[in-house]
């Protein structure tokens, strides 16, 4: 394992202090916990947005705390899901009286953990609803099972979320739009290289030099199909097929994210683009907005996701809106 | 008799040297099916609990689970982390009426009443390829005895983690891997294993 | 090789065609050149700020593009100046009448294109001037020598001179306030991992799994020291010494850049962050503003350069100006 | 008279030719002080230069070098694009009183020009592990000669880019690396090896 680091199992910590000292107008982490929240939090009579998950997805979620975002997210273990008390401590920090919102990707843990924090929150008489995020079409959607896992579209639910509730909506109007991000967004990515979770000190998985996993998730875990490499042009087809079967977007407007997973230059993630947009543009699909870069990373993994969302005025207006987060500056 | 508060401690602390001892194969097998923290994951709540265990007094069994408990679910974290907490926190609350010590039909009601736990918080089931896999037959060999035999106990959770290997995962990580999480032995069950495998020893000595 | 490319010799233009799909109200290609502008190009009676380089140092130069720093960018195949005929169109493209303003990274190639270009340009009556930045304290100021590397401190001559250039400043003053940047600007960088030219096929250079490169530059060329790997901390420290032994920061007030180079994870940039910040404090330096993420990357590669920028009153504020440029919003 | 209209044409075909069959020792040759882009600069660059030469109609050599110039310039990029691209420019120039044919006085006067134009472009200077370490002591021979001898220019040339080995660079990319920029040879010193190996072959034919 190559890293930058000093204590492997020290990274998260460090990390905080670097982001708390790179941004000290910005934000501020609470004091003995691994939450970091809006510097002017709690915003009295507003509801509230709370995310996070395990680390190793910066710049998700710190980098998307700001006015018309989010105003807290707590951070796990690299790869683990934080623990109830601490999603309970940032629900307190940031409660500003209308109530607190999560937004949960669709991880047993992740779930469970923010679950368990919202019935703290909720014993303590603080207001909280939910939007568990699960866009990533690799995986199976059925209710026997985990269902799919939450990966990059969670970033437009932070945005669109955060931009309702900066406009004085109510708890319930903000989970109304959330689920609407939800139900309008699928993803899927595939990665040609693993990562190293720092505690662990190998990779995730192998790959040969001609290899590649379709379908892969955000947390180095194996994707649904190992095959041989293909052409950008191909991988985007495939991507994209798998996304436009899943939900019909036929004559609809899109936002497209083309989400690089931790080391695929942006080089890689434009040609990518251009590909899907002729795609799109072909099946008469109009392109609204997009969106290029690390949104939703997976360590130093080497990879991309595509993410395609549905847009009406309501969701267009949100997703233009002002907002102050370092990694989602509108 | 079946278990002292001193016996309840032995029981954690031989876990967690499982744990440690296997922490790297924890992690492995993760890797496989997951997302290769649970080496991790359960290295870093044992070595909490430990710390807590060691510097308390306890006049209960349930005492000593309360702290397990509380520890592993604000220490842990992913889904290892809730599930075995709430495991150790209904076996707590089914102790409440116990002192010092546990008989054995009080304990296969606490064991009962932890997987109870598991299975309200995660909503998994006997055969997704979980740490249930681990429990329920144990669980089912403690209802079946009069009392328990330390050898059969590790034998039982022995076998069942085995048969892991075999299940394609419908909760859990593993689930997304579908029929890839075959041939793979489920992380959760192996350190549930160690758990019971911690258990036999206690009982057996 | 593994990329997610399609011809390896194409990888420029299909790059070309997925930004300029990707920003259709900002930038816009110079039909039949590698030029990208402003989409509202030109401005009159703006100075006209043109960068570019080789490609593969994505966000530079493109994602610099926007109100408030630059007009043109012109784009090279990878690692590879642009030719003359590139920069002249580019030049063409945005001279608003107020004159044309290039920024050129001390290289043989592009000190000698860009040159090439604006004698082009001049013979066709465009005003234009130049600076050259030089901000690698890696290398060896020496006149006999070609000289230190333009890497990292760019980004801050691209932000300040165009801001500058903004407030409707002569080429004069742009070309005064650039060169106080580029005298105010020191960088040094490291890698841990190589990267690969697609066309070459072959990474740049090999290190065993305990080496790093101390003062890498951004072209994947070897450093000036090759030695075992060390701590976050130690190459914060080592990166920063270097650079405080250069300049005299003492009592001042700084803006910081730790800059990933293409694969280090943001959360590692964050630790050295965390460090070098501590050593500033320590010595009475005063971190005005912190950038922490990739502005100036190698491709893939593995590492990540320390920036510092000596402020004053002028350049603070020009610093804080307004930019829409996609890769530093203010 | 030394070389025809038709000569200067297979002169640059040559060299494409050794261009093309050595674009990837260039690139490691530039991967290991460099940014390792010679060869594919240099392969792209003379791809250019064939098409453009290829239909085109030609009445003097300084019309062709004029055409080799220009495609370089606009074509290649780099150190390298600029510097061929000025030598040939200049090489053009000063054959433009020539006609169909140039004789070996004005051929080793135009390669004294394309010298004193890439000094002029590039600042560098013999010894300082550049392609000029090649082209110095290819002028200075044919200074020093009354005729060409295609061997002895071939081995001048051949010996001078071996020398560059020894070097170390103050200018170029492999200036950075300071003293590990000795034991490599030049990249832009081995294109221009075999620049001088084609002509050798030209004139030997
Ligand atoms: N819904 C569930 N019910 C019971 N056990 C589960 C469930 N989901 C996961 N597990 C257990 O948790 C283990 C994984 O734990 P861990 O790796 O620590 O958490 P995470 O999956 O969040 O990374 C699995 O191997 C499995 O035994
Ligand atoms: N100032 C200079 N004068 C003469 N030749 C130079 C100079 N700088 C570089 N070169 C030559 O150019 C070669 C490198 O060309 P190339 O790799 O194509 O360009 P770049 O260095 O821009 O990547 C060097 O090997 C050297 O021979
Ligand atoms: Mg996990
Ligand atoms: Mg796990
Ligand atoms: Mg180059
Ligand atoms: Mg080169």
């Amino acid at each position: 394992m190559k890293k930058i680091i000093n204590d492997p199992n020290m990274v998260v910590e460090e990390m905080l202090k670097g982001m708390e000292i790179a941004f000290p107008n910005r934000l501020k982490v609470v004091p003995n916990t691994k939450v970091i929240v809006r510097k002017d939090a709690p915003v009295v009579n507003k509801v509230a947005l709370v995310s996070g998950g395990g680390s190793g997805h910066e710049p998700a979620h710190a980098g998307y705390i700001g006015a018309g975002m989010l105003d807290a997210a707590v951070v796990g273990e690299v790869f683990t899901s934080p623990t109830p008390d601490q999603v309970y401590e940032a629900i307190k920090a940031v409660d500003g009286g209308a109530g607190v919102f999560l937004v949960i990707k669709n991880y047993t843990g992740d779930v469970m953990n923010f679950e368990m924090a919202a019935e703290l929150a909720e014993a303590e008489g603080i207001k909280v609803d939910k939007v568990v995020v699960n866009d990533d079409v690799a995986v199976e959607d059925s209710s026997f099972t985990t269902g799919r896992r939450g990966i990059a579209g969670t970033v437009f639910v932070h945005k669109i979320a955060g931009a309702k509730a900066k406009t004085g909506a109510t708890l319930e109007e903000v989970k109304r739009i959330a689920e609407k991000v939800n139900d309008n967004v699928r993803s899927m990515g595939m990665a040609i290289s693993p990562c190293t979770v720092p505690a662990a000190g190998t990779p995730s998985f192998e790959l040969a030099d001609n290899e590649m996993e379709i379908g892969i998730g955000i947390h180095g875990e194996p994707g649904i199909e190992r095959k041989v490499i293909t052409s950008a042009d191909e991988i985007a087809d495939e991507l994209t097929q798998k996304i436009l079967e899943d939900l019909d977007f036929n004559d609809s407007e899109v936002a497209v994210m083309i989400n690089g997973l931790g080391s695929t230059p942006e080089m890689e993630l434009f040609i990518i683009n251009a590909k899907v947009n002729e795609i799109l543009t072909e099946k008469g699909i109009k392109v609204y907005k997009t969106f290029v870069g690390e949104y939703m990373t997976s360590l130093e993994m080497a990879g991309c996701s595509v993410t395609l969302l549905k847009l009406d005025d309501e969701l267009k207006q949100l997703l233009d809106a002002e907002s102050s987060a370092p990694a989602f500056r509108v | 008799m079946l278990l002292t508060v001193q016996d309840s401690i032995n029981w954690i602390r031989l876990t967690n040297g499982k744990v440690q001892e296997n922490r790297e194969y924890l992690t492995t097998l993760d890797q496989a099916i997951g997302d290769g923290d649970h080496g991790i994951n359960m290295s870093r709540g044992f070595n909490e609990v430990m710390s807590k265990v060691h510097v308390s007094e306890y006049e209960t069994v349930a005492e000593v689970f309360k702290d397990v408990a509380m520890t592993l679910i604000s220490k842990v974290g992913g889904a290892s982390g809730p599930l075995y907490g709430t495991a150790f926190l209904k076996m707590s609350t089914a102790l409440k009426g116990n002192g010092k010590e546990v008989d054995f039909t009080s304990f296969t009601n606490a064991i009962d009443e932890g997987l109870k736990g598991i299975v309200m918080r995660g909503k998994a089931k006997e055969g997704d390829k979980t740490m249930i896999d681990v429990w329920a037959p144990v669980l089912k060999l403690l209802k079946e005895s009069e009392e328990v035999d330390p050898e059969q106990l590790a034998v039982t959770a022995k076998v069942a983690v085995e048969a892991t290997k075999h299940i394609k995962a419908t909760k859990g990580r593993a689930a997304y891997l579908g029929d890839r999480s075959i041939e793979h032995i489920d992380p959760g069950a192996m350190s549930s294993y160690y758990l019971f495998e911690a258990l036999a020893e206690v009982l057996s000595t």
